[in-house]
């Protein structure tokens, strides 16, 4: 049996792909949640973790020992196999989403010509798991919020679309490469300023923040682990990397999320003056939408579950419409 | 519509107010002690386990075994034997524990006490491994003490 | 049909909230039979705590009792420790001198502040806001530095002795808590912006959990859950007590009955009692600070009486019976948090377990003072 | 309500007694001096008429607060007090009822005053006063199986 040169450098190339984007998911996962401590650390007048390593630069990885060494329990009575696939069903379409992200002109592990429509169907798979996962738990609290996630993302996955869908009415295209290469230039190109599109633009961007906040489960619309209502929702008997996997996946999405509004809406890669495009400026904006989220989560407290659907229904979602309106006519008027 | 759109926007802007206020915060000096590295002071009334006080003139405690603190300890917690030496004017004591499983600090032994001859600790770090450690006696602490 | 058989038709079921439940604040459970999110009933069992203070308070003498008291309410412990003593000294007919009135008006206002930032903090968390609780932290703490420095105690004070105070209260203390009642004014608009005025806050207090004023009177809920409902009964007014009557203060009412009317209502009353501290510290007379002649071991004489005053949470009352030797014949701890707490399983009824907790949050409840 | 309003009501249903053999019983109802007692009004009614006097302090929009017992040993009874209070007066009323030990029964007012019953609850746990047609007399504050009344003077400490 011979191998093809090209089929063989194509499986390597898969691979350290794949390795990389766990990886890159992982360490995120890990220096963010140092943030998400240290950050409301300092809004809180307090240090936040500084004993492991300099400046708690290694609290990470003792938090992840940590996890490593629990056992991994398994209550009785709960759907033992779905209780098990459901964290691998959370992590790994988070993962998949990374592999279409255009990290910068030339870095990208696919640039599929249906990137967009890709990371959500993707993405949908999240809320199948956590909803397993919670159902699975034999447990009232996670079953509360298996159903809760349920109606929570599909609330919030019509103003999502909704804003996506006048997005690619603009840029024409699904290809997420392409539309950061549209938005080539100085920030005035950006589609958050593409006012000649539709004047919502900037309102867009903010309902699709608001969303990928619901959709990751972010406070304040973090109804599915509201310690104070369900003592943990849906991760209540996970324990060990069982939480692990929840917790990295919770920050594999954020990124996720906030990649996407950067490709979608800030331009990707290029650099707001114009100069230097590539890889840091990605990263850059990436990590201060990532800070944005660790900061509403900290500044506000949760929204009730009917107060989070009518802001669903009631404002983003015909917000939404008149934005997708408004492109339509203009595009038609163009 | 017009309250419809006045709502989107007050609460937007109470929204953006808030994470104004909490990114102000991040300025401040963290107003948090580091405990293991620092550790405050106590302030002179500070009410801790008791000891024994000693006349700096004769080196003996002051107490005379009157038995007013462990009348006055609402959980009994205290026990404490004095003996009468040969041609000496005054009972002195011999023996003294407190219980400090039992001890509700509350400093009514130290209020009780008319001859000045117990204080509060300032010690407040008092964790142990065994419940037997927490019995003391403040003879021999405060000989310990007085020995450093 | 079964029980079992009727569950199963009704489609509830029973959630057990608590003992441990981060909401509770402590170990209180409420049996929840819940239909889907919405609470069919709630049934609190409480007694986790229970110590019968009540059977100690007879078994030993009064001066004993004293550190006791400071640990129902650990929150707000100068009020149980000022109604106790209060309650002993109208048995026993020792008259209190004023300094002493004084200083304890202001150190138990100072605790009622410190109560009330500790509330806004805890119910914040209720809400799933963690960050306001650490600045309430922050504010209370240096009252707690203030007390400490005066009391010797944090938390559980044990200041207040029959005949007046243990301790007089120094200048560095009066210094300290003008300084502090400047800071803490000037961080009142902060708490608005950051809490009050916040839209999810507000939607999540706004008609939320009503009371009506009915049911405080049948349930005896006392305090701010009364005076959320409208209805100005406040302990220091109604029956005054200690220097009170010579003191220019409100009484905050708002008449919504719900959460949001609760939360004003504690508020305000932070700005309140600043101003009587700083009233009682402007008019602060010399003198003794412990009445004379009070015998160390008491012996009121036969009889009973009765004492109130405005807890942090409600009015505290203590009920003391005396066969006039040197213990209590009979001693009745009169919790506010135990009536308040009543009310939750009538009040709840047809609510979101989310906005039923922010109810039960706004009762600010300290179990050990329900459960004594 | 004024207090000699009430005082006239609560004096239909008080127990009578006459202070010495010679006087003309006089019904129970004494207004004590606020600052000495700290309440107003301090009446005894017998223990079958308790409704009736919840059903007064209601009308005259009382609020309830608190309910507990006192075992009086040397006389064989055990007294159980309401504590009521006027919001809007802040006058406060006491009413007593005794009952003997042996057959510790009293009609609950919790009908009137819901917040009752947790308090009847409480002194049924400390004195094992049964309170007749009270919906649900388990212990609330002892553990559920606890059989013993701990305020009692007979209870070993």
């Amino acid at each position: 049996m011979s191998l093809s040169h090209e089929f063989i450098m194509g499986l390597v190339r898969l691979t350290l792909y794949v390795v990389g984007l766990i990886a890159f998911a992982a360490f995120n996962a890990a220096y963010l949640s140092l943030c998400e401590r240290k950050v409301p650390a300092w809004f809180q007048l307090r240090y936040g973790p500084k004993e492991v390593g300099p400046f708690g630069l290694l609290q990470p990885v003792a938090d992840g020992v940590k996890l490593l060494t629990k056992q991994l329990l398994v209550q009785k009575g709960s759907d033992v196999l779905l209780f098990k696939l459901a964290p691998v069903m959370v992590i790994t379409p988070a993962i998949m989403c990374l592999a279409v992200i255009p990290f910068s002109e030339t870095l990208g592990a696919r640039n599929i010509n249906l990137g967009l429509l890709a990371i959500f169907s993707f993405s949908a798979i999240h809320v199948l798991g956590t909803m397993l996962g919670g159902w699975a738990s034999y447990n009232k609290y996670a079953s509360i919020a298996a159903a809760r996630v349920v109606a929570q993302n599909i609330a919030y996955e019509i103003p999502l679309l909704l804003v996506i869908v006048a997005l690619v009415m603009v840029t024409r295209t699904f290809n997420l490469h392409e539309i950061v290469a549209q938005q080539a230039g100085a920030f005035w190109h950006w589609n958050i300023f593409r006012l000649q599109a539709s004047p919502l633009m900037p309102l867009a961007f903010l309902i699709f923040f608001t969303c990928m906040l619901a959709e990751s489960n972010r406070a304040p619309f973090d109804m599915i682990e509201a310690e104070s209502e369900l003592v943990a929702g849906a991760f209540t008997e996970y324990s060990g990397m069982g939480f692990g996997l929840f917790f990295i996946a919770e920050y594999a999405n954020i990124v996720v999320g906030c990649s996407l509004a950067t490709v979608l809406f800030l331009g990707g890669w290029h650099c707001p003056f114009g100069l230097l495009p590539g890889l840091h400026w990605f990263m850059i904006k990436m990590y201060v939408l990532c800070f944005a989220v660790i900061w509403v989560r900290w500044s506000f407290p949760r929204t009730q579950f009917y107060g989070l659907l009518n802001l669903s229904w009631k404002f983003l979602i015909p917000l939404a419409f008149v934005h997708l309106m408004l492109t339509a006519v203009m595009l038609k008027l163009a | 519509m017009w309250n419809y759109l006045k709502e989107i926007f007050s609460g937007g802007y109470s929204l953006l107010v808030g994470m104004w206020i909490t990114l102000r915060h991040t300025f401040r000096r963290p107003v948090t002690v580091q405990y293991p590295y620092e550790s405050l002071k106590m302030p002179a009334r500070y009410r801790g386990h008791i000891q024994l006080v000693f006349d700096a003139a004769t080196g003996q405690p002051k107490c005379v075994a009157c038995m007013a603190c462990a009348r006055a300890c609402p959980s009994n917690c205290i026990s404490l034997e004095g003996h009468k030496p040969e041609g000496a004017t005054r009972r002195v004591v011999s023996k003294y524990t407190l219980d400090f499983t039992s001890c509700s600090l509350c400093g009514l032994c130290v209020e009780s006490c008319s001859f000045d001859a117990l204080e509060f600790s300032k010690d407040y770090n008092l964790a142990a491994t065994k419940k037997d450690e927490y019995v003391m006696d403040l003879m021999k602490q405060a000989q310990g003490k007085q020995e450093k | 049909m079964s029980i079992e058989a009727q569950t199963l038709h009704r489609e509830t079921f029973i959630l057990n909230l608590g003992p441990q439940h981060p909401a509770t604040h402590g170990v209180l459970r409420i049996k929840l039979t819940l239909d889907g999110e919405y609470i069919e009933d709630a049934e609190p069992v409480i007694g986790y705590g229970h110590r019968m203070h009540e059977k100690m308070g007879e078994n030993r003498t009064y001066a004993k009792f004293l550190p006791n008291t400071g640990r129902m309410d650990y929150v707000a412990a100068m009020f149980n420790t000022h109604g106790y003593v209060c309650a002993v000294e109208r048995l026993a007919g020792i008259t209190v001198p004023e300094r002493a009135e004084f200083i304890r008006v202001i150190t138990a206002e100072l605790n009622r502040v410190a109560s009330h930032l500790l509330w806004v903090g805890a119910f914040l968390i209720d809400l799933g806001g963690f960050t306001p609780l650490l600045y309430t932290f922050d504010d209370r703490e240096q009252i707690l530095d203030l007390l400490e420095a005066v009391t010797g105690a944090r938390l559980t004070f044990c200041y207040y002795r029959f005949g007046g105070v243990c301790n007089d209260i120094d200048d560095d203390f009066i210094a300290g808590t003008r300084k502090f009642i400047a800071h803490l004014r000037s961080r009142m608009p902060m708490y608005h912006a950051l809490i009050t005025k916040n839209i999810i806050f507000r939607r999540r207090c706004e008609g939320i959990g009503p009371i009506s004023a009915e049911n405080c009177r049948k349930y005896g809920a006392t305090g701010p859950v009364i005076r959320g409902s409208g209805v100005a009964y406040d302990v220091r007014k109604a029956e005054p007590y200690s220097i009170y009557p010579r003191l220019d203060f409100n009484v905050p009412v708002y008449g919504q009955g719900d959460c949001m009317a609760r939360y004003l209502v504690r508020m305000d009353e932070i700005v309140e009692s600043l101003r009587i501290v700083e009233q009682a510290l402007d008019r602060l007379p010399g003198g003794p600070v412990m009445a004379e002649k009070v015998p160390r071991i008491l012996k009121p004489p036969k009889g009973d009486c009765y004492f109130n005053v405005e807890s942090a949470r409600g009015s505290f009352g203590v009920r003391v019976v005396s066969d006039g030797t040197d213990k209590a014949y009979r001693m009745k701890l009169r919790s506010p948090c135990f009536s308040n707490l009543s009310l939750f399983q009538e009040c709840s009824r047809g609510m979101l377990l989310a906005d039923a907790l922010a109810l039960l949050g706004t009762l600010d409840l300290v179990i050990p003072d329900i459960d004594r | 309500m004024p207090i000699n309003m009430l005082k006239t009501k609560f004096a239909e249903i008080a127990v009578c007694v006459a202070a010495t053999p010679d006087t003309p019983s006089a019904p129970l109802v004494t207004e004590t001096a606020h600052a000495a007692k700290g309440y107003d009004l301090d009446v005894t009614v017998p223990a079958d008429r308790v409704t009736g006097a919840a059903r007064i302090m209601d009308e005259a929009a009382f609020m309830l607060e608190a309910i507990t017992g006192v075992d009086w040993m040397a006389e064989q009874q055990f007294e159980i007090v309401y504590d009521y209070t006027a919001v809007a007066l802040g006058a406060r009323v006491v009413v007593r009822a005794r009952v003997p030990r042996a057959t510790p029964e009293l009609p609950t007012i919790s009908r009137i005053y819901p917040g009752a019953n947790w308090h009847e609850r409480e002194a049924h746990d400390f004195f094992g006063i049964v309170f007749t047609g009270h919906p649900e007399l388990i212990p609330l504050l002892l553990p559920e199986d606890a059989d013993f009344h701990p305020l009692r003077k007979d209870f070993g400490a």
